[in-house]
């Protein structure tokens, strides 16, 4: 069998072996399994491309695989626990580099068309931005740089313009290819523009950016894999670029934003609550409900009127059991006048079997409110009217109220704005940390059920 | 038409990245990403021609450089996960 | 200084107690004198010790009681006797019964009293803190439940046994407010089959809430008042009712009425030719017999036995879960007395504008001050 | 031809029947010929026409009954002189109290008499629907529970409310057999905090599995019979488990005592001392009074207050809800009725091989031919 | 843009409609758009390849087309709609028989080397089975040939012997491609293979051999594209022959069956069941009896004493829930000794909120049982245990139990074989139609929640 | 080399189909698999070249019978599961 053909059959397996090591990664139980699995599908593809008939000398590649080796062992091993994720951007910083590199190498190739060209340009692009960002986000991590946003006005402009001069680079790059200037142009925009992008974002959501880089990363080996026709890192690359789009999807729902909100918000920068009722009413899905859930310590739910009218206790202590199940504390909060009668989520909780232990009275979780991941305010409205304590003209003010909004996050189960029993606008829908997840309660929650338990 | 085969592979590895990462548990975003990241290493098969290869010297260097970076990359990244996982068994097994 | 003091009650069969000693303990806190009568709280379970370490003083003197202190706080309305010991200038807060009690009224306001009504306090979010009516009428349903249940031939849940199925009684509601509400609950808890029927279309929602089936009855125009109470029915309206329910309360085991009109006698609703219809055994339970009755034939204090038909009209409900009935109660009063408490001044202070006590005080300053009152009176 | 007869109680406070006129119209349809006394299931709700319709012949004459028939099916064991008066050879079931009724048992084996005791059903699985024991003690379960809750000065149910937050009351049970378990559901069904006790370990599952805790105390060597029961406890072990349930006794509101020993005088579970350490208003319910009482200082039928709390005693437990404890009980001799009696022959055969019958049939052909009930005579 | 290069990025194109065509069918929201989609893709594809230079007579096309079309087209316009399995199975052939021709004719491209001669035979083969395969299926399925399987002794050594036969046939053809005898021999042997294999098969497990035989035509057309190095043909081939093999199975546990038993069972050719407590315990997941579950159309739900040990009435109460939404009746019956106290089923049914009118008493539910598809027995025994109708010398001989195993499939939740309050052995958990699934009653209930609802 | 793509189209193709169909409601199960048969006429595609093509009568004869098949299976196939799901519909929406 000729030597190509080996090599591409072997490397049909590597990807395989890259397919299965991610699948099995997404799963708990088999995690370990498959990153030995994509390590293996590593493993065989540089082996076999070793017999590469354009491999002449070994001695470089050694050189670089043995240190590359010791580097990366050490590092691995002596590495803080703590200090992982900081690590994996270096790595990837590293990764984007590569693809840099192997841009430029490609670039002595003997046939040089257009298409060709284009996608050294794209891996060297990527692999700068990759590069030079995830060294950023390295330093924020490992707090070598500072990790609060650094917000100047015009950034966007700044940002964009680099971006445009940046693919122009391209263009004439593609254009004239013998000019050096635009290769070294390229380098320099995609790096400054790499550092550009992160400077306004915060240490706290350096994940979610590594995640994108990574997945730029992929992009990168991707576009070096065409541009020196090579498979496997194509399907490599392009396994590694989608499937980090779909993560850092997955953890941004988890932090209850968008990736646009997490690239260009700056976000802790600015802040100044106002007490007025003004502002948006931000509703929710169930799903993206769920990603903030599932990543919840605790959680506090208050029930209200709304609940008897779904009917929805057996469904919110089904709820319980599963945030429990998840590692999550949750408490119940009972207003002594939640429902239309004294004592009526006494009834329905026991009836659901809910421990009395977990029926915490107002005065008793008021305190605590701060500390809860999420307060999840099912069906009530009056009770957790933040006018008794905010707006001196109110009917109810001055009544005790669960102080629902000092939690976290705040959801609200309600069908719609509709105000309850005292018929008055609850401010409490138009905080910040507030999201109304619009529907009747029951099936609001058992909808939550099922993206929790799948 | 290489070019079209590529872009083939392209696409249906696209769509099967999507496909692969459905729910992920919180816990194991991180070391997703991570075991992901050690993948996109595979850029050193790419460089291992440019070291091993009949160009000029820089050629040559650059290729080494690449190739170091890139195993730092894969060693690292793998090994990284690796420990990640460990530390989840554990906990999992102790209760 | 203010001297808050406590009678025992005179109603002997009520041995509920107006202040339990954690109550008398937050008033001392916030600065008042307390005198309670010897031996209040011996029904419900508190003894004088228990009162004195809270901090009040203990006095036998039952006269000395009302002439003098600055503040009575009871349950029940005084005597005439009671009211003419007042120290004038005085505060009075209790059950009045002002709309059927003019005389009494009259006689406090010619003390120069400020009487506070517990019946009048309105039923808005904020004052449900001290609204001893819904206090009250919530235990009450529960006890209501108990007693049917107890004098029944049968057991309310189903029971598919070896010795064959006992299938659910059946429970009919009429009036579903505060103590309707919570009979409901409360029979269902037992596991029976429940229907309510109450004017206030509003509340349907409210029995289904609880798993309860709703009666639907086509009695057009009813609707509630502001304060969430029902109107009075045309007497044409009230024969449709009297008509459909009686299906109903022929098929059930148990039937309990707690319908209550604001200011009104009680609506009849249960007719003797409909408690001829059930079948013996079964029991009835009026909450109103003792303010007249929704249940023809009922006796207020007594049981009756029709055609082997029990009809309940105990009357007093919370009365029997005494020690949890004095200690809400006494919450109520506590509430409502911290509320209007002015601790720098040490003073319990009416201010008419608050749209509560605007609602709850009856006299003041020598005068009938309350409009629904006034208006009842003229 | 075989004529079954049914005889008024002579017990004027039991209002059950041993017979309900569906469970006649079986016999009838299965052949028998049905004879009742009048008046019978009046207590019940249970009219003569109705036994009529089903098919009964009904007479006035009570010794008639014993005399004439063939087969007595009744709840309470016979007079003396009703004893006297049957028919030599005839057939009489219903509860005998045979250990502690050896003179009427003589009696009865002197007229030649067969006589089945329904406390003698054996407690298989086969046996449960002819089990009365069981279908009389589950109600009773449930009406302990009613009565103690009807009489207890607080609810049983958690309640927060702006009038303050009522703690559930808390409930202990000893004794998880039929009627324990059945009080246990019936207390969580009104919200009360549940705890249990049995000698017989392995009840702790049951106990859980309706929501109760099951207190843990170590006496040793317990376990029970090849039958289920309970083993009677030396007197160290009835010491070691008195004392080490005082303290959960007294922070309960309600105590409901259920232990019985198989043939033996119930144990005395909870002392005077005991009692006396429970808060003022508590309760407790001794199902055993009337047999000796697992409380001192119960008395059969009664309730007694001591130190302020009520030991309620009464007795006949299931026979508060008459109709359906007439109906269950019905069922039962029904039951036990139609699978012995040979439709073809027209007979109720009596065959002692048979693992049910020889365990309940105590004499039989002029002897008393049961084990048990030999052994402990002699 | 050479031609060629656009018929291949149009194939990528058709191919991605393919992809998102098979996803969205998979979901009851998008089915019809999926469908609406993946056509697009196949007009696409289809357009595309009339542009190529190889063809220069459309007129044959024309025919072709038009002719399918028609028949195509009135075909599943007229047929009624109880009859489209058999269309669909016939269509299959159709397929089939076209892959079949599709490599006849790539026999006569000018470079055949032994890969290509491969896959030739390989589409031949292939589509052969397919072929007749579909067109017996289709012939049962309409009754044009008796539905009931034909069994004969040897049988598997016949189609054993078949199957070497084809393949031999493959190898000689493979070496000597211009002796038209093994292409011959080639067509026969496959299309009888496919008639054999169908023939010990019944009527009513057509459906899933529909599926098998449609993901085989999917290979065919795979095969195809190999052998005349089309992509298009590749991708949507192995899309369908793997997704088919993916629906085979999950129809296969649907009707708790495995392929293999489907395939060579002769399922209800021969039975005769035992009463004896003889046979073998079948444990199931609750992976697969969720599919079980998701099939029904009326489940009877029979609780014990271990339901109450396992708290598990909140959860079923749930399950319930699920299946009605799923357009299921579900129903529970109540044994009156189940438990450890009378009432000790209502006790907890009353508490999870069961309504009353769906609890039954035995005698009522007994004359029904056939009817139900599904028996779920939730930590009952002794309430269920046959030796009370079949073994005289049982102590409960005689006791009327809840007859479950007369439902069509019976599940049993507890823990162990142990055994109940009366100390028996129970044959129920023999019986050939009893599935036992171990473990705590909660937490089985709860497992199959999850799947229910996800 | 062409086998070599085509290889990896086939592995990534069977990784996506397999991928795709997960958890099916159990109504879906025959519209899917009449969905997926109509694919499977792609085999179309590959009978077109042939009928149209320049080769023998024998060829074209064989290519033009191909094409009638495999647009049947086509035609017939999608309109098919069009009625189906279209049944679905009617039946989901009336509720
Ligand atoms: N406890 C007592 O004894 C008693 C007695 C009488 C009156 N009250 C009064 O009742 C009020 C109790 O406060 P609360 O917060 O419990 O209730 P609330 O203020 O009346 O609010 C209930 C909320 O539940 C929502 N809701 C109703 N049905 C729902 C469904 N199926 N699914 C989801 N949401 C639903 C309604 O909003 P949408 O319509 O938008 O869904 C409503 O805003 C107080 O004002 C109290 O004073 C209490
Ligand atoms: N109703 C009454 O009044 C009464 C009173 C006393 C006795 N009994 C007797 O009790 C029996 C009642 O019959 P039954 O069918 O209800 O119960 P059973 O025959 O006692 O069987 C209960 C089954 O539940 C299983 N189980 C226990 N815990 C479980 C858990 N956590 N999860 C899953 N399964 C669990 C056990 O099997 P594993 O251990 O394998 O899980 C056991 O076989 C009859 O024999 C009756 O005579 C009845
Ligand atoms: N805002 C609060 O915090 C608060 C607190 C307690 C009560 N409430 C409200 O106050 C209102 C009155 O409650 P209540 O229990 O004191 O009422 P109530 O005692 O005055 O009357 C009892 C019930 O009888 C019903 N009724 C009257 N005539 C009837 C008839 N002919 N047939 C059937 N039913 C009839 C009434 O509608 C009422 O529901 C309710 O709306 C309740 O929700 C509000
Ligand atoms: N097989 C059946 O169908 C069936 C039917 C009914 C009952 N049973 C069984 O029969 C048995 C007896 O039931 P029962 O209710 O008639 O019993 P019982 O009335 O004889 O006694 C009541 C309970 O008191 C307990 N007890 C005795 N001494 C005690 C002590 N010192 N402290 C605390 N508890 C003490 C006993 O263990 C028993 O649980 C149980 O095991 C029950 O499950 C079986």
């Amino acid at each position: 069998m000729p030597t190509v053909i080996l090599i591409n059959l072997s490397y049909t397996v590597a990807a395989v072996l890259f397919i299965l090591g991610l699948k099995f990664l997404g799963n708990p139980d088999t995690a370990r399994r498959g990153n030995a699995l994509s390590s293996l599908g590593m493993l065989l593809a540089v082996v076999v491309t070793l017999l590469d008939h354009a491999i002449i000398d070994y001695r470089w590649i050694l050189l670089g695989i043995v240190a590359g080796t010791l580097i990366g062992a050490f590092a691995a091993r002596l590495i803080a626990m703590t200090a992982m994720p900081e690590m994996v951007a270096l790595f990837n910083g590293f990764g984007g580099i590569a693809s840099l590199l192997v841009g430029c190498i490609a670039l002595s190739q003997s046939q040089l068309d257009r298409f060709v060209l284009l996608t050294i340009f794209m891996s060297i692009m990527i692999g700068g931005v990759t590069f030079s960002g995830s060294l950023l986000a390295w330093g924020k991590l490992s707090e070598k740089i500072t990790g609060r946003p650094l917000v100047f006005n015009g950034q966007r402009f700044v940002n964009g313009g680099l971006f445009l001069a940046n693919i122009a680079c391209g263009v004439m790059f593609v254009q004239h290819p013998e000019q050096t200037l635009w290769l070294v142009l390229t380098v320099l925009l995609s790096t400054s523009l790499g550092v550009m992008t992160l400077l306004p974002i915060g240490g706290a959501d350096m994940p979610v950016i590594i995640s994108l880089l990574n997945s730029y990363s992929g992009l990168a080996a991707c576009a070096a894999g065409f541009a020196i026709s090579n498979n496997i890192l194509i399907v490599a690359g392009s396994l590694v670029g989608a499937s980090g789009i779909i993560l850092t999807n997955i953890m941004c729902k988890a932090m209850n934003r968008s990736l646009a909100n997490v690239l260009f918000s700056g976000f802790g920068a600015a802040s100044g609550a106002s007490n007025k009722i003004e502002g948006d009413v931000k509703a929710i899905s169930t799903e993206d409900a769920f990603y903030i859930l599932e990543a919840a310590q605790s959680v506090v739910v208050i029930p209200g009127y709304g609940m008897a009218v779904a009917q929805a206790q057996h469904a919110v202590k089904e709820l319980q059991g599963l945030l429990e199940k998840n590692g999550c504390e949750v408490l119940y909060a009972i207003h002594p006048v939640a429902g239309r009668m004294p004592g009526h989520m006494n009834v329905l909780l026991a009836e659901a079997d809910v421990p009395y232990d977990l029926l915490l009275e107002m005065d008793d979780i008021n305190p605590r409110m701060e500390t809860f991941d999420v307060a999840i305010v099912i069906g009530a409205n009056d009770v957790v009217n933040t006018a008794a304590r905010e707006i001196e003209s109110s009917p109810i003010y001055g009544m005790p109220i669960i102080n629902a909004d000092y939690a976290r996050t705040v959801f609200v189960l309600k069908r719609s704005m509709a105000s309850g029993f005292a018929g008055l606008d609850n401010p409490l829908f138009y905080k910040d940390n507030t999201r109304m997840i619009f529907g009747d309660a029951k099936e609001t929650v058992n909808k939550l059920i099922r993206e929790l338990s799948s | 038409m290489d070019m079209v085969y590529l872009t083939f592979i392209l696409i249906l590895s696209v769509f099967l990245g999507f496909e692969l990462i459905q729910k992920v548990p919180a816990t194991l975003h991180t070391p997703l990403m991570s075991g992901a990241n050690a993948i996109s290493g595979i850029t050193l098969v790419g460089a291992l021609v440019g070291a091993g290869g009949e160009g000029s010297p820089l050629t040559i260097f650059l290729g080494t450089a690449a190739v170091t970076f890139a195993t730092i990359n894969v060693v690292g990244g793998y090994l990284v996960t690796d420990r990640m996982l460990a530390m989840f068994k554990k906990k999992g097994t102790k209760k | 200084m203010t001297l808050v003091a406590i009678p025992n009650e005179t109603n002997p069969t009520d041995k509920r107690t107006a202040m339990s000693p954690a109550n008398i303990a937050k008033l001392v806190q916030s600065g008042a004198d307390v005198l309670v009568e010897e031996g209040l709280g011996v029904g419900s379970g508190f003894s004088n010790d228990q009162y004195r370490q809270a901090g009040a003083m203990v006095t036998k003197n039952h006269e000395e009681i009302f002439s003098g202190s600055d503040v009575v706080l009871r349950i029940h309305k005084p005597t005439t006797e009671e009211a003419e010991l007042l120290k004038r200038g005085s505060i009075h807060i209790s059950h009045l019964d002002p709309f059927n009690e003019q005389e009494l009224i009259e006689t406090l306001n010619n003390r120069q009293a400020s009487t506070i009504s517990m019946e009048m306090i309105p039923r808005t979010t904020r004052a449900q803190k001290m609204d001893a009516l819904s206090s009250q009428a919530s235990l009450a349903g529960y006890v209501m439940v108990l007693q049917a249940a107890n004098r029944l031939n049968r057991i309310l849940p189903m029971m598919m046994t070896p010795s064959g199925t006992i299938k659910p009684a059946k429970v009919f509601v009429i009036g579903a407010g505060v103590a309707g509400l919570q009979s409901i609950a409360t029979a269902r808890r037992l596991g029976a089959r429940i229907t309510a029927f109450d004017t206030r279309a509003i509340v349907a929602e409210q029995v289904e809430s609880l798993g309860a089936t709703f009666l639907n009855i086509d009695l057009g125009e009813t609707g509630q008042t502001e304060d969430g109470y029902a109107r009075e029915l045309t007497a044409e309206q009230l024969n449709t009712q009297q008509q459909a329910q009686s299906d109903e309360i022929a098929k059930s085991d148990i039937v309990i009425t707690t319908a209550q009109v604001f200011g009104r006698k009680p609506p009849r609703l249960v007719t003797l030719e409909t408690v001829k219809r059930m079948q013996p055994g079964s029991i009835i339970v009026d909450m109103a017999a003792a303010s007249g009755g929704n249940v023809e034939g009922s006796i207020a204090g007594e049981e009756v036995e029709i055609d082997g038909v029990i009809i309940i009209g105990s009357g007093n409900w919370s009365g029997q879960v005494c020690r949890d009935a004095s200690n809400m109660y006494s919450n109520n009063l506590t509430n409502l007395f911290t509320e209007y408490w002015n601790e720098d001044r040490k003073l319990f202070e009416i201010d008419l504008q608050d749209d509560i006590l605007s609602a709850c005080v009856i006299t003041h300053g020598g005068e009938i001050i309350n409009e629904t009152i006034r208006k009842h009176y003229s």
